[in-house]
């Protein structure tokens, strides 16, 4: 899966982790306030947004974490996790570990958790996880109904064994490497039993986890959600700060001037409308941290005016992303020159060569060698999710260099533009190009390629369909050394290069701002979660 | 003389108006009785004067008389049908065909509308009466004929005198030739030499078009100038009907008696000679008036019966004509003019 | 501005001249000025109101009689209305040059007016009761319910019945004479100086009448009150005026006692409006009024404002020369150049009429 | 009266039927995969897909899905959000917000524009009078966003230590955390109501009973403020009631920037994901409050002339 | 009280008469009697409308806001008449370049340059028809339906009021944007015409309740009883009596409702149901403006400036036609 849109998200921009500044001396207990906006649920069978992922990754510990590299490294929890084929494998926990209503993290804790996520009639958003299109763990269409409104046949997915109260066995349908490193992702939290008793919407209201922090009292709708230290923490290293309180923003901006008002201590992401008085407002409160979002636009095939490679090709080398980036995005978006982002490993700088390159003149002959071309350009986007002023930005570039005429066209949100998108298709009418956006569930390349551009991909809107690809992809996947499985991507990512089905535009950046009279050692990661290992108050 | 064929015919009218406590949520505490049980015909050609004390329901009865307030029981026959029941194109023949010229001069008139506009408005409702390019000669006439300067057409109402609203209400009335006039207190604010204008005008439209007048006036000595017969209210009922002559020379009830004895006399040297009937005692509340005879709180002649048995309106011994007084019964006429 | 008024402004006791009549007006002017010309509806009128006198003004529905009263309360909107001249004076200060918010204290207390149209003159959406005792909150600050109880006592004064009850009833749901009562209550709530009573009876019958007007009589005795009296109905005249003053085309024509008024009318348009009065003997007649229209005051007659419809007429003095107010008597005056034919005419037929006539009712 | 009241009360029955009828055929009219619109830019796995198409009955034709809710609505199930909270539970926690939002914001409407449309018709074409004509111009033009943004800068960051008011959030407690917001829903009335109040007032001036009061001696302040306004009354009252719905409509801006967790932005939201409950919740209990509130106006109206007559 | 009247003949300088003005005799009590001889009888049918035209004519007010008006119209048909750019033509002839970005005032730009770096005086030119054409039609569309409605529902009462009402108050509670989508959607006519739709039918009701509530006031006045007692039926008391004295309220709401109408507008726009590149609007412009406000005041500043006259211009025609309405004001 993975999540467009950059209303809340962001993600990527790899390397040069400019941390926070000098790392104070660590101060225990104190509180901290995080901006943050309603998540839409807090159980980790449904929790696929930044907001959700934020609070959980603060009540509960997996299996799984990502180090500064985005390389999937084991937990405190995690014994060990390990495979001979990428097929099955085997997890081992450590003993100890406790829920924060006293009860023991088992193996069962997982498997029920993963089990009652992957159960078709439970509904969970994370389902998708547990499938074949994801990881794909054995037995798990059989508890999907068969048609709407049916009991499946199974409650718990046969790949899915409890071997001990520490140990358990996954198996797969078909290797994945991938398998490892999608275990950091929330949908892997293990649950206590109280979830299966309680059932999931009053969990939801003050949700018993195993991780650093618990509950202090419950989730305060669209104010509060409080969480302070768990004492009984058994992981080996601890927190500092004793309590976080999650504040919630309609608006970043109302966010930013609660911070300079000193009602709020760390902001997550600065609004661009802010980021020029930011780093004067805040001083060393300001820091860059690596972000993951990635922006393009998508030709649909089915559009007989896009068809020439020469048209798209000339489209997208007429923008200047960096003017755009840096006007129009303030530095929070840097132009895109690959099909990943460049926090997954195997990124390569300049991988989208040409056709990511801004050159007007260029752009002109390909224009001009372009058989059949539109008279006019449109560049397509949902209007509720910010992205007109980039997409009317890029018009004017187009209408610059190529001189010909380029609309903005606003559909008012996502599933209207997929709707006229489908219109168009039936009525064979031109659509032209729209903006689509990407953000990463766990650092994989797979985690891109596979959804956004082979044929059966989830989030292939435009029709993208060459064998050749599809089967790179596959074969990555597939591999059990990890450099193998990057080098097939990289080759897949060749071909999107040349075939040109997409225009691949920015790569986000995020902008932190905190409150240096309170606090210290701000880390935020590409995900936009805080490192609450890290975290000090002054 | 009029003939005897009506062209109204009022039977036991009624009319209560609700009267109320309380702000938001109001209740009914009772009942103002401001017409209660009136009957009386009214001729074609004649004009019927009704004069009665202040407050007794005149202005009511006229408004029943066009329809304007729906009554709470009784009927008003014209030409046969009752008014209230009236539809369609009957209702608006009979709108025609009777007029009104109502008590408040000023807030009859909307402040909207040029004079001509007002005056005319019958006849761009009632189009068949004159045609288009007539009307507004008409209405000019109309202002002369009651006095009003004709150039003024074009002025609205806030910017006449008092006399002058009352006679573009006059005027608008006139307009129709209607068959029955309704006439609430039509010349209270003009001065005598106009009044005397607008009377002879009545008059003379009366003779020529066979007009029928419901004429209320305070002023006894123009209702008893323009009436054929009279009809004295109290209270909201009848308490005598009868000729001028009957109602002026031989009145038998006590209230006309003590009204008439009211009349002032333009002429200052009779000043403090006249008898005057004071009237002892409050006004009763139409909305609780008293048992039997209304009049027997204020009357010198009431005893016991009064106040258990209702009289009648039927001819008494006294004088041939109806009265409902247990007692009716003619004062001299020195005691009247002393 | 006098400066004389001005200086002694500070002191209002002080600029109140005793000797001085309680209300005089001098050459008063009031015109409305219009898009379509200037009505010039009070054109130089004056006259005196002593304490305990009453002053009736007669006169031609139209001639300024109402407006004249407006200008003195200082209730004319302007624009359209200007007072381009003349002077009102309340025990010797002009009222006309007094600060608004000094003049507000004359108002209701020591000059009250009774207005024509009840109706739109009583505040639609309060209750009457109210509206009266407004009267006392305002100027003697009692509380709502002190100012009902006195509301209560002041309609029972004018002869409501079941004032009780109805003090809480709103105008709309009074009949014409008592709301006309109810406006009379307001005026002499505060026991005024001087009472303007714009046609105070037209809508009374004549017991209630006669009861109202003793009860103006009675206030008027006891606290000197000094009365406008206007009115057209010229047998209440007859029985409360002591003065007579006769408009026409925003002119006195004739300022009389009411005894020469009756008897002997000077001016033609005087004797005209008293022949108007129907009378019992001639039911069958033809009223007898004043031929012709009434001026139209934006293009008021030369000469004589009358002449156009006067049977006394002579060309050319009449259509040319103003008459002034002729002195005849002392405090008496008419405006017409042949006023002693007129006088001698009239006399004459008061005389036989004496003999032989009778009014409507005797 | 009474009568009347209750015959109106009665008339609420089909009015939350009609609205929630419409509300539903409105939702049901959104263009686009309502799967897809719940689920936002994500695309929905096909398991999930069946979960909610079963969830949400969107096979049945739009009447079935209609009469399903209400069954469940008889029984005072208002349904479940997308993110499967009782609507009642929202409804709960988001209206007294807006509501105190829209109390604030129609006390300070009323205050203001009234004062002011007050002054300004007395002198009439005045300074005054053509100072406040354009002010509120300009507040109409320039977008609520930018005006309540500049508000929150200025009074609850510059001039914080002047003000001592929070500039977000309710956890200040009413009326504190409401009076920035509330006066900043209230600039979008303010151009008509004090226009309305002075045009009102300038045709009441003139009547005669206003006259009256003048030869009453009833001082200039007492005859304006307790003569001609409770005649100027009706169209101001009523013009005071539909801002409160405008200012519900609009809300979704102040309560985004000044963080109000009320219905409007919640609104706003659950359009864009077509959640059908959430809508017809918050409409229905809207239009109950307008049903109310305009009842209670149309009641004021024969307080404030008791010439009104229902019957 | 000597010599009363102390002026001498003309001292007030208008005693003069036309000769005729005033004949004696008239022909009292004969019905039908012939107007004077020689009298000037005016001739001018003078009615409430023609007063107030001929008071207009007079009006300074009226024609300021009149030839304001006219200029917004010229704009809005000939946009190219007051400027050289179209930023949005679509022959691919480029006009905004981003390294312009909100720069201020510079020789031939007067109002500088937007967050896109076009050119704001050019927008604005553009943006014209766009809002003036919304803005007029919505208001005037709305005022009229809503008028009727509310003026229907407020004379007659009863079942008939309960039905026009019970509908404003579905309409009160309807949200704007879930009725914009709705119906910009169903009607597949983006732009224009469908903004102009969608508003109509989502901005009548407020105009609605206040034509009603000032028919309620004023439908038991006496004139009107008195119109009814001269046999006037329902369409003419509404027109002739009723709407004349409940007009004002509605010119104040439809006028300053105007600024709302563009406002609302943008809002559309801004979430893609409204009117759309090549088109724009001021609303557009405005809402794009403010979220760069901050170092870009004059982007935003100039098109609700020009929004503000806009309203303005309308709010003085709409207060000058009710005075000219307003027989008392004159
Ligand atoms: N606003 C106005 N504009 C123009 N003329 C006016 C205005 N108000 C009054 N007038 C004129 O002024 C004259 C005097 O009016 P006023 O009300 O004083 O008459 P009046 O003597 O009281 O008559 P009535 O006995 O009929 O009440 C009238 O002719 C009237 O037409
Ligand atoms: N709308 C109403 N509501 C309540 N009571 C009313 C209403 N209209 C009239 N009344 C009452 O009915 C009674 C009769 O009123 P009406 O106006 O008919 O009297 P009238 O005979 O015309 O008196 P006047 O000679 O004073 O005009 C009065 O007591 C009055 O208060
Ligand atoms: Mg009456
Ligand atoms: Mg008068
Ligand atoms: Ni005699």
């Amino acid at each position: 899966g993975g999540s467009s849109g950059d209303k809340g998200g962001s993600a990527s921009a790899s390397s040069g982790t400019s941390g926070s500044t000098a790392a104070a001396p660590a101060k225990d207990g104190g509180v901290v306030s995080i901006n943050l906006s309603e998540p839409q649920f807090l159980s980790p069978g449904q929790v696929n947004e930044t907001n959700g992922s934020e609070v959980l990754d603060a009540l509960f510990t997996g299996l799984v974490k990502y180090d500064q590299d985005n390389k999937a490294v084991l937990t405190d929890l995690a014994d060990s996790i390990e495979s001979t084929d990428n097929k099955t494998w085997d997890i081992k926990i450590k003993p100890g570990w406790t829920f924060h209503d006293g009860t023991p993290v088992t193996a069962k804790s997982f498997v029920d958790a993963w089990n009652w996520a992957a159960y078709g009639p439970n509904g969970a958003l994370n389902a998708y996880f547990f499938g074949p299109d994801a990881v794909g763990i054995q037995g798990y269409d059989d508890l999907q109904p068969a048609k709407e409104g049916a009991t499946p046949k199974a409650k718990e997915m046969s790949g899915l064994k409890v071997v001990s109260d520490t140990e358990f066995t996954v198996t797969l349908v078909k290797p994945s490497n991938v398998f490892k490193t999608a275990l950091g992702y929330t949908a892997f939290y293990p649950l206590p039993q109280a979830f299966f008793t309680e059932g999931e919407k009053k969990f939801q209201e003050a949700p018993i986890g195993n991780g650093p922090f618990k509950m202090s009292g419950s989730w305060v709708h669209n104010q509060l959600i409080k969480v302070v230290r768990y004492d009984q923490y058994a992981g080996a290293t601890k927190p500092h700060v004793a309590e976080i309180d999650y504040k919630m923003y309609k608006a970043a901006e109302t966010a930013y001037n609660d911070l300079t008002a000193g009602s709020l201590d760390i902001l997550t992401q600065i609004p661009p409308s802010d980021l020029t008085r930011a780093k004067s407002d805040l001083g060393d409160g300001y820091q860059e941290d690596p972000s993951s979002y990635y922006a393009f636009l998508g030709f649909p095939t089915f559009d007989p005016m896009y068809q020439d490679i020469n048209v798209r090709k000339a489209i997208s080398m007429s923008i200047d992303r960096a003017t755009i980036g840096k006007t129009v995005f303030q530095g929070t978006r840097v132009p895109a020159d690959d099909f990943v982002a460049p926090v997954i490993p195997g990124y390569r700088q300049g991988a989208c060569g040409e056709l990511c390159t801004y050159d007007p003149a260029k752009a002109k002959q390909y224009w001009a060698a372009a058989k059949n071309k539109p008279t006019s350009v449109t560049l397509t986007y949902n209007a509720d999710g910010g992205h007109k002023e980039w997409i009317d930005a890029s018009c004017n570039f187009v209408k610059k260099s190529l001189g010909v005429g380029c609309v903005g066209k606003p559909a008012p949100d996502f599933a209207t533009l997929l709707n006229n998108l489908d219109k168009a298709k039936k009525t064979k009418a031109s659509f032209g190009a729209f903006r689509l956006g990407w953000i990463m569930d766990y650092p994989s390349a797979q985690d891109y390629l596979g959804p956004l551009y082979s044929s059966k991909g989830s989030s292939n809107y435009y029709g993208y369909n060459n064998p050749a690809f599809d089967a790179l992809v596959n074969k990555g996947t597939q591999e059990t050394s990890d450099d193998a499985a990057i080098k097939d991507w990289q080759d897949a990512g060749d071909i999107l290069a040349k075939d040109a089905p997409i225009a691949p535009m920015f790569f986000g950046a995020s902008q932190v701002g905190f409150d240096t009279s309170k606090v210290a050692n701000v880390r935020v990661d590409p995900y936009q979660k805080v490192d609450k290992f890290a975290l000090t108050v002054k | 003389m009029p003939s005897t064929e009506p062209v109204l015919e009022v039977r036991d009218l009624v009319k209560h108006f609700p009267l109320t406590q309380g702000v938001l949520l109001k209740r009914q505490i009772g009942a103002v009785r401001a017409v209660d049980g009136v009957s009386f015909d009214l001729n074609k050609g004649e004009a019927l004067g009704v004069v009665g004390e202040s407050g007794c329901g005149k202005s009511t009865l006229a408004k029943l008389l066009m329809s304007l307030e729906k009554p709470t029981s009784g009927s008003v026959k014209w030409r046969g049908k009752d008014i209230f029941k009236l539809r369609g194109r009957e209702f608006r023949e009979m709108r025609r065909s009777i007029q009104m010229v109502m008590q408040d001069p000023y807030s009859s008139l909307n402040p909207r509308m040029t004079v001509g506009d007002i005056v005319g408005e019958p006849f761009e409702v009632h189009k068949e009466v004159a045609p288009k390019g007539d009307r507004r000669r008409r209405v000019q006439e109309l202002l002369e004929m009651v006095g009003l300067n004709p150039e003024h057409i074009n002025r609205y109402p806030h910017q006449f005198s008092g006399g002058q609203r009352q006679r573009i209400g006059i005027a608008r009335g006139l307009a129709m030739r209607p068959d029955v006039i309704i006439c609430d207190e039509p010349v209270s604010a003009l001065d005598v030499s106009v009044q005397a204008q607008v009377m002879n005008l009545l008059e003379d439209l009366q003779k020529e078009l066979d007009l029928s007048y419901v004429f209320i006036a305070h002023d006894l000595s123009v209702v008893r100038h323009i009436s054929d017969r009279v009809m004295v209210m109290y209270l909201g009922s009848v308490v005598e009907i009868g000729t001028d002559e009957a109602i002026y020379e031989h009145p038998t009830h006590p209230y006309t008696q003590a009204l008439l004895s009211a009349v002032p006399v333009p002429d200052p040297t009779k000043r403090n000679s006249r008898e005057r009937i004071l009237l002892q005692g409050d006004v009763p509340s139409p909305a609780n008036p008293p048992s039997g005879c209304r009049f027997r709180t204020r009357c010198w002649k009431a005893q016991d019966v009064c106040a258990e048995v209702p009289p009648p309106l039927v001819d008494r011994a006294a004088h041939p004509h109806p009265s409902a007084c247990h007692f009716a019964e003619e004062k001299s006429a020195e005691q009247l003019a002393g | 501005m006098t400066t004389s008024y001005l200086a002694s402004s500070d002191d209002k006791t002080a600029a109140e001249d005793p000797g001085a009549p309680l209300l005089e007006l001098e050459d008063l002017h009031v015109e409305f000025r219009t898009r379509e010309g200037v009505a010039r509806a009070v054109n130089g009128v004056s006259y005196t109101v002593e304490a305990g006198k009453t002053l009736a003004v007669l006169g031609e529905s139209g001639s300024g009689k109402s407006v004249t009263a407006q200008a003195i309360m200082g209730i004319l909107d302007t624009p359209p209305a200007f007072i381009p001249k003349g002077e009102v004076r309340f025990k010797g200060r002009n009222l006309l040059r007094m600060p608004e918010r000094e003049r507000r204290t004359y108002r209701g207390r020591r000059i009250a007016m009774v207005f024509q149209d009840a109706l739109s003159a009583l505040n639609p959406v309060f209750p009457v009761g109210d509206q009266i005792g407004e009267m006392f909150r305002v100027h003697e600050g009692l509380s709502k319910r002190a100012a009902r109880a006195k509301a209560i006592d002041a309609m029972d004064a004018v002869r409501i019945p079941a004032a009780r009850q109805r003090v809480g009833d709103y105008p709309h749901q009074f009949s014409g004479g008592m709301r006309q009562r109810i406006m009379i209550a307001m005026a002499i709530a505060l026991n005024p100086e001087v009472l303007i009573a714009d046609e105070p009876t037209t809508a009374l019958d004549v017991t209630v009448q006669a009861q109202i007007m003793d009860l103006l009589g009675e206030l008027q005795r006891e606290r000197n009150m000094g009365m406008i009296l206007i009115t057209h109905d010229l047998g209440v005249v007859a029985d409360v005026a002591d003065r007579i003053a006769v408009m026409y085309a925003g002119r006195i024509v004739e300022e009389a006692s009411v005894f020469d008024i009756y008897s002997r009318p000077a001016h033609p348009y005087t004797k005209g409006l008293l022949e108007s009065v129907p009378r019992v003997d001639e039911k069958n007649q033809r009223l007898r009024a004043v031929e012709g229209l009434p001026p139209n005051l934006m293009r008021i007659p030369s000469g004589c404002p009358f002449h156009p419809r006067c049977p006394y007429k002579q060309e050319p003095v009449c259509t040319t020369e103003r008459p002034p107010l002729y002195q005849i008597g002392p405090g008496t005056g008419a405006a017409c150049h042949f006023w002693e034919d007129v006088r001698a005419e009239s006399q004459a037929e008061f005389a036989m009429h004496k003999e032989g006539g009778s009014h409507a009712i005797d | 009266m009474g009568r009347y009241t209750a015959r109106r009360l009665l008339q609420i029955i089909p009015v939350l039927f009609g609205t929630t009828l419409l509300i539903f055929a409105m939702v049901y009219a959104l263009p686009g995969d309502k799967v897809q619109r719940i689920s936002g830019e994500k695309k929905p796995d096909p398991a999930r897909v069946l979960y909610l198409r079963h969830k949400y009955n969107l096979d049945d034709p739009l009447v079935v899905q209609y009469g399903k809710y209400v069954g469940k609505l008889a029984s005072g199930d208002f349904g479940e959000t997308r993110n499967q909270r009782p609507v009642t539970d929202l409804l709960k926690e988001e209206y007294p917000v807006s509501l105190k939002l829209g109390l604030v914001g129609i006390l300070f409407e009323a205050a203001i524009g009234l004062g002011v449309g007050i002054i300004a018709g007395l002198k009439r074409n005045g300074l005054f009078d053509r100072t406040v004509l354009i002010t509120t111009l300009v507040l109409v033009s320039i977008p609520s966003f930018v005006i309540c943004f500049v508000l929150q800068l200025l009074v609850g960051v510059k001039w914080r230590g002047f003000f001592h008011l929070p500039v977000s959030g309710i956890r200040d407690g009413f009326p504190e955390a409401f009076i920035l917001p509330g006066f900043c829903v209230s600039l979008l009335g303010l151009a008509v109501l004090s226009r309305l109040t002075r045009t009102t007032l300038i045709e009441n001036l003139r009547s005669d009973y206003v006259r009256t009061a003048v030869a009453k001696g009833v001082p200039r302040r007492r005859i304006i403020t307790v003569h001609t306004l409770r005649n100027t009354m009706i169209p101001i009252i009523t013009q005071i009631g539909a801002d409160l719905s405008s200012i519900m409509g609009t809300a979704v801006v102040t309560e985004t920037v000044f963080n109000l967790p009320g219905v409007g932005q919640q609104m706003a939201q659950s359009v864009r994901a077509a959640d059908a409950p959430v809508i017809v919740g918050i409409v229905t209990l809207l239009v109950l409050i307008y049903a109310f509130l305009n009842l209670v106006i149309d009641l004021m109206y024969a307080v404030l002339d008791p010439r009104i007559r229902y019957d | 009280m000597t010599d009363i009247d102390r002026h001498a003949i003309g001292s007030d300088g208008s005693a003069v008469v036309t000769p005729g003005a005033v004949q004696g005799t008239t022909t009292l009590g004969t019905p039908g009697g012939d107007v004077g001889q020689g009298q000037p009888v005016a001739e001018r049918h003078g009615s409430l409308w023609g007063d107030a035209w001929r008071e207009l004519r007079r009006s300074v007010t009226f024609w300021i806001s009149l030839t304001m008006i006219a200029v917004f119209l010229v704009m809005a048909v000939f946009p190219g008449l007051f400027t050289s750019h179209n930023p949005y033509a679509l022959d691919g002839s480029w006009e905004c370049d981003l390294s312009n970005s909100l720069r201020g005032a510079s020789g031939g730009h007067p109002m500088g340059y937007d967050f896109q770096g076009c050119d704001v005086w050019s927008l604005t030119a553009y943006g014209a028809r766009a809002s003036i054409s919304v803005g007029f039609i919505v208001t005037i569309l709305s005022t009229i339906i809503g008028g009727t409605l509310g003026i229907v529902a407020g004379y007659y009462g009863g079942w008939v009021d309960g039905v026009i009402s019970r509908i404003i108050d579905i309409f009160f509670g309807l949200p704007y944007v879930l009725g914009g989508l709705v119906i910009l959607t169903l009607v597949q006519r983006p732009g224009i015409q469908g903004v102009v739709l969608a508003l109509t039918v989502l901005g009548w009701v407020g105009i609605a309740r206040i034509a009603r509530s000032s028919v309620i006031s004023i439908r038991d006045a006496d004139f009107v009883v008195a119109a009814r007692a001269v046999g006037a039926r329902t369409p003419r008391i509404l027109l002739k009596h009723i709407l004349p004295n409940s007009l004002a309220p509605l010119i104040v709401v439809s006028t300053v409702g105007l600024g709302a109408v563009v406002a609302s507008e943008a809002t559309f726009s801004f979430l893609g149901i409204g009117v759309q590149p090549p088109t724009t609007s001021w609303g557009l412009q405005i809402s794009d403006a403010s979220s760069h406000f901050i170092g870009g005041e004059h982007a935003l500043l100039w098109p609700s400036a020009t929004l503000t006259v806009a309203v303005l211009s309308f709010i003085l025609l709409g207060d000058a036609v009710r005075e000219a309405l307003d027989p008392k004001l004159r």
